[in-house]
């Protein structure tokens, strides 16, 4: 989309811009996957109510921390395979 | 993420693919709300209309995604801070000289 | 992708082409988990043959009609949440 | 939506995005049709051959899911539409001196 | 992204790079479509060791096999009903 | 897909998407790798810690889905080949002349 910088000098660096999308996509594919994955987890599909209980509250503080001890767990092991 | 190599037009341009991808993701967010409750609550087809108790039940769980989104949210947010803080101490440690 | 637009005068004002393209991706990706969940609830898998019988089709029509209501309904209920 | 505000190039711009996006959904309706035939009908891995029964059950699948995919279109787009003219009607109400 | 070009004679016509970033595509959707379908029919989920053992081995071969059929057949099903 | 008939500047371009993409596929796979060990070894969240159960669970799912990826686009890959010949000789042969 470069008609947006028609009036810049500088110059972009389609690396630089690359690098910075491939990270945000990284985060935002990590996080969608925890929000299905941790709800999986934790709520019930009943729907007693629209709130959040106690139990409910507490095991998505635990299930987001595990999915990232994992994600660390695999970067290793990924990382370990790739030496 | 380290911005403070790329010129000013990089992180504008940066800045709007940002901007881009948080109006995606509510949409996303808004449209996988959707199927979630419809999933979860609209079980009966001898009708078109919504029962009274799927409707309940939809707006229940609506209200409950949104809490569940917000906290889970927070929790991404500090996990992910957390992450980016114990990488620069590794990074840090791995300089030269900076491990006596 | 300028480059398609060398030979035109007019120039195209890039907000409102994300505008359409987040439109366009908003009706497409609402269709495409239409048709996930009223396979699921209405299409049984034994496919016993290759027609849609008279409950399928029934079931079919009443389903798009209620994920459009879950959609308004839902819709109603964040946009009272946001003010 | 409203593309009257829209110049040629534009509208020219909108209709390329708008002609991807139907190859692609086009192949996504594809590859889509395959796994979930694959997945309702193929069970069997004693061998590498297709059985009768799966073959059989893979045309009716890819027949069934056709005809279900023109009727589910049909009715999404009487829906949309309802719902365009449901949000024409409400924005005109809302204008000034629209409603005596 | 046209400022990558920039110092380019040759002109990019985006209809040829349009055609082969669909049959990119294709290829990469109906791969990660096989790896998902082919590792819930061949691999029980209990993980008792790390090894692909001879059994899932196996599947996997003719589950790829498998999948590559269906796709024809419904390649060819399509076809006809579009003559 | 045939691609001498492209110039040069097409050919890079190409280059350059199947680069971005290869980047993209093995983020997808790694991130689609996380979910997968963590939904089918994770299940107890009576504690924020790894069970030494689930730890051992996720190594295993880890290096399972390694081998399973491998072997799979190893036949992938052959499969595709076959096919691509398979079409190359029919279009062969429904060139003029080419079927005595």
């Amino acid at each position: 989309m470069s008609y947006l910088y028609g009036g810049q000098q500088q110059t972009i660096n389609p690396q630089n811009v690359a690098m910075a999308e491939q990270e945000l996509e990284m985060v935002t594919d990590t996080f969608q996957r925890i929000v299905d994955s941790c709800y999986k987890k934790c709520i019930p599909t009943q729907y007693l109510d629209g709130e959040l209980n106690k139990g409910e509250s507490v095991c998505i503080d635990r299930c987001a921390a595990k999915f990232f001890k994992v994600n660390e767990k695999v970067g290793a092991a990924l990382a370990q395979k790739s030496q | 993420m380290d911005f403070s190599t790329f010129n000013d037009a990089e992180r504008a341009h940066i800045q709007r693919l940002i901007e881009q991808k948080q109006m995606r993701d509510f949409m996303k967010f808004y449209t996988g709300l959707v199927e979630r409750c419809f999933n979860d609550c609209v079980n009966d087809f001898t009708s078109k209309a919504l029962t009274t108790k799927e409707e309940t039940c939809v707006l229940r769980c609506t209200e409950k995604f949104i809490k569940y989104n917000e906290r889970i949210s927070l929790r991404f947010g500090e996990l992910n801070q957390e992450l980016m803080q114990q990488q620069a101490a590794t990074a840090a440690q791995q300089q030269p000289g900076a491990n006596p």
